[in-house]
């Protein structure tokens, strides 16, 4: 199925979790925090959180800044 | 030693890290800079670039991390990085930047002063960045900004502390640590900031894009170190009028 | 390393000897500015007090001495006072001074090239004080100044560089080394002269008169060490623009 | 011409009418100031001198009023003296000042604000006396205020115009006029707003507290044309390179 | 009204006549610039184009002429022009330039010394361009000096007077005119100058350069006016305490 | 009877109006704006307001300022 | 016979007086003053003055300068 | 005998050298300079230079200075 990840499509399996996605785009859950349709994800339910078809999905992490 | 909110930190000089060359460049300079206290920015995810990721360059043992809401235009878009920071980086402390206008920069005094009011009853430790605005300054610590963070010039401008009377005012007024922020461009600049009576201050780009950034950071630890000791050491007052450093008297003979 | 004639110098600062409260506090302060040349002027022997003496309070193997011609209003007070320097401190070394105008101590141009053609065909090796004059500099480097010291601002009035576009000038020009000399007045204007490029800074009232001289001498020797890092590592350029330090790339979200 | 709201102006001084010696020395100086608009304050009545009344001394034919809001400290407060304005004098103008702190005068951007808001709904013309902040003075202008007066220094303190830079951009940024007020303390300051390219400025403490009122009232008419018109007429651009002002060629003969 | 040796002149502001895109457009900015004095240069003839003469286009009734020794490198150079000068002007007034170095075309302190007391031995009433050197300013007017003429700035920078604290110290001693010259490269400057107690100032490139140079012409007369009549008013003192301009009193009623 | 005008006592006769007090204090109408318990009192009105006991008016009046 | 005049060779003829030169060159007297192998000849003697092969002369005038 | 040491009147005996003088004076020899009418004397010379009436001496050292 297609949900949108950082405003790209991204074809994920059916019953995908949140973990899974991770895995999958080699992050390591500890350096992202992740708004699923705007509401953020506590880490602790990555694994339990099942992607659904065309939800919308940010991944943001800390970059260089001032 | 400086006292924000309940950390105390040796060094008076923040890092940013925005601008390196490279993690590696980064590392070293902010390493030679001594800062203790470093700021973030946050941004999407590079999916084509997983592995870069500035938190496995840096040691949040050795630097206290202080990300920042750089890029949101009013109080609800920096209220929402604020709580995306304090998801991805465990941490409470937030340097507030709420700037509408790219062209200049520049923060704004309503918005900034409604998120500090807002996310300081969410808990967080705010750092507001702010015009050199005196009136400002003192609302904001009224509504419990721990720090206030007014600019010398404006960001990546390297021209200095062009606000001087204002931020001299904001100092003297100041019941909460003022961070001189934005524009420092050289040592000297810097040292002067801290010679009115700064606290700290806050300098990425003139470290990130000199020549040589690690020297560039060892010399805005010099100069820091510099301009505190001689705030606290007394500095002479300045005058128009010329005095001499060799005595005055004992010379009958020349004449 | 600073080089000026056949000596070279690990400090780029240089310590004035008058107006501190007392030998002990000048000993301490001198430490602490880790100054390798220090100035001394030439004065009548107080014969009430025959035991103050300034060479028994410092370790010449320590300290270059370089006696100045201070109090002289000519050339021919000066090349005087140049030789009792030379008979009583067996250096040929000068900072040699002419300000015939006790109301501002500004040096005269006309005496103090002459006195300097005169000394270095005598042997000296001389260091002339003198307006920020960039056509006067290269006219003393021409009969054979060992360095040029021009002034920042008049002597003891802590203003700093003021004469900052002819400092620039003449640092631009010079074959000899170039020391800032007179008015720098708090470590920020030491640090802002060698970002310049100035070889060397010499200071003295804003340490003697400093609320603590000791202090303040460690605070100067650190600015100038930052101010000449900077100069090596190549500041950022100023602009008027303001420019980000965080990407401006991946906040798409925000909106 | 200059416009603000619907009335266009000749003179692009406004003078203010504080400080004077007597209503005699006003009354020359606004005259020579060629001012056609001036400040007054509210204050009670002195009921012990009924009358004291600054509107028998001026022509309303001649002056156009602007009333301030002076000693206002809050938003609440500055509208109060708004409506006494409006119906003391007949006139929906106002210049809205909301200083809290009497240390500094310095005025508080977000009763500023609000209170331009609220008063413009209610049919005032607003121009507010705001500090050089760029996004405020957006802001100022996005709630319908007339026109804003951005500071120059601290009111009062003939400082001249510290905050250049900002100034500069609100100038580049507005799309009402600008009228550059507080501070002006010299003729040259005034010109200085005016090359930059302010519509107005606003001068009172200078004018009223000169040894001579009446010709410093000249003085800054001149240089307020002076300034204006040099504007218009392009100023050539600065740099740091010399270039002669005689011609370089037909000099063979003297080399 | 300003006297310089016998002659006296109502316009505080000199003109130079270089640069000018055309004898007509100089004529009428010359006009609007109420000069009496202006300067001129000396070359040859431009054979090809023989009726190419300033003298053609201006009144010497009107102007009075100060030939000036641009291109001297040395005293000899600008004597052999001084002479030619009187040959070909029927007059002995003369601004000495002598500026060996084309980089900054700054002046010689020893050559214009040496040169000038030749020149007023040899009856000539001279003006000497001089760096802002207080102390060569004292033996310039020693040795026959009319007039001394401090530059602010180097020539065609448009800076400004950058020399504030020399050229403050140069008016304060001076018993002859001070006429700040080279680098006024706005109204603004110049009135600067004449409040500061300068006796007139010289401008060329501001005008000539500027894009309606009978426009820039009539400005700076206006600032000239502008800042001489505020030195001669009394200009109030710079203060950093802020202070009301309206009353303090009669308030009670708000609060 | 006892009003306060500009924070200070003031003894009129019952039944004074507004315009009244004006005169007897030597003010030309048209130079002040009386604020009566906080509430602007329009000109036409002066002729017709009767004061009472313990009224509290202001009377404001322009003054040089900047 | 030729001379040199500012810097160039100059045709002219035996026995040529300055003044002629200047007619020549369509120079009013007046404006220019001349050089004649580094002297300055006074304008009085310009009628008087006849040129020899080989001098150098120089004619300057004034230009605009700051 | 006298002499003039720095301006002031000094009683010397007869005969009395110059490092005899800085003895009196209690002044190590090689901290000062010692001006004899206006020549300097050189250290070594200061045994065998015997002081007369009225010389005119300036003992001359470093002090503090800028």
């Amino acid at each position: 199925m297609i949900i949108i990840c950082n405003g790209e499509e991204q074809e994920v399996a059916e019953g995908c979790t949140l973990s899974q996605l991770l895995d999958l785009l080699q992050l390591a859950p500890d350096t992202v925090v992740v708004e699923c349709d705007k509401k953020i994800v506590n880490r602790i339910d990555y694994e339990t959180t099942v992607l659904a078809e065309g939800q919308n999905l940010e991944l943001i992490r800390f970059v260089g800044g001032g | 030693m400086l006292q924000i909110a309940d950390k105390t930190f040796r060094s008076r000089l923040f890092g940013g890290t925005g601008k390196f060359a490279s993690a590696q460049v980064m590392k070293a300079a902010l390493d030679a800079s001594g800062s203790e206290m470093i700021t973030v920015a946050l941004r999407r995810v590079d999916l084509s670039n997983p592995d870069d990721d500035i938190m496995a360059n840096l040691d949040r043992e050795k630097y206290w991390f202080l990300p920042n809401t750089s890029g949101a235009r009013d109080a609800e878009e920096a209220i929402r990085l604020a709580h995306l920071a304090r998801a991805v980086g465990n941490t409470n402390w937030l340097k507030l930047e709420v700037t509408p206008d790219p062209r200049t920069l520049l923060p704004d005094p309503i918005e900034t002063l409604k998120a500090t009011q807002l996310l300081v009853k969410d808990g967080f430790i705010v750092l507001p960045y702010m015009n050199a605005d005196p009136i400002l300054s003192l609302r904001l610590q009224d509504v419990g900004a721990a720090a206030v963070m007014p600019l010398g010039s404006p960001i990546g401008t390297n021209q200095g502390v062009l606000t001087r009377f204002q931020v001299e005012i904001i100092i003297e007024q100041a019941k909460v640590p003022v961070v001189v922020d934005a524009g420092l461009g050289a040592p000297s600049h810097a040292a002067a900031a801290m010679e009115m009576g700064a606290d700290a201050v806050l300098v990425n780009t003139a470290i990130a894009v000199a020549g040589d950034p690690v020297r560039m950071g060892r010399a805005f630890a010099q100069a820091v170190e510099a301009g505190r000791t001689a705030y606290e050491s007394g500095l002479g007052v300045q005058g128009k009028k010329a005095a001499a450093s060799s005595p005055e008297v004992g010379l009958d003979f020349l004449r």
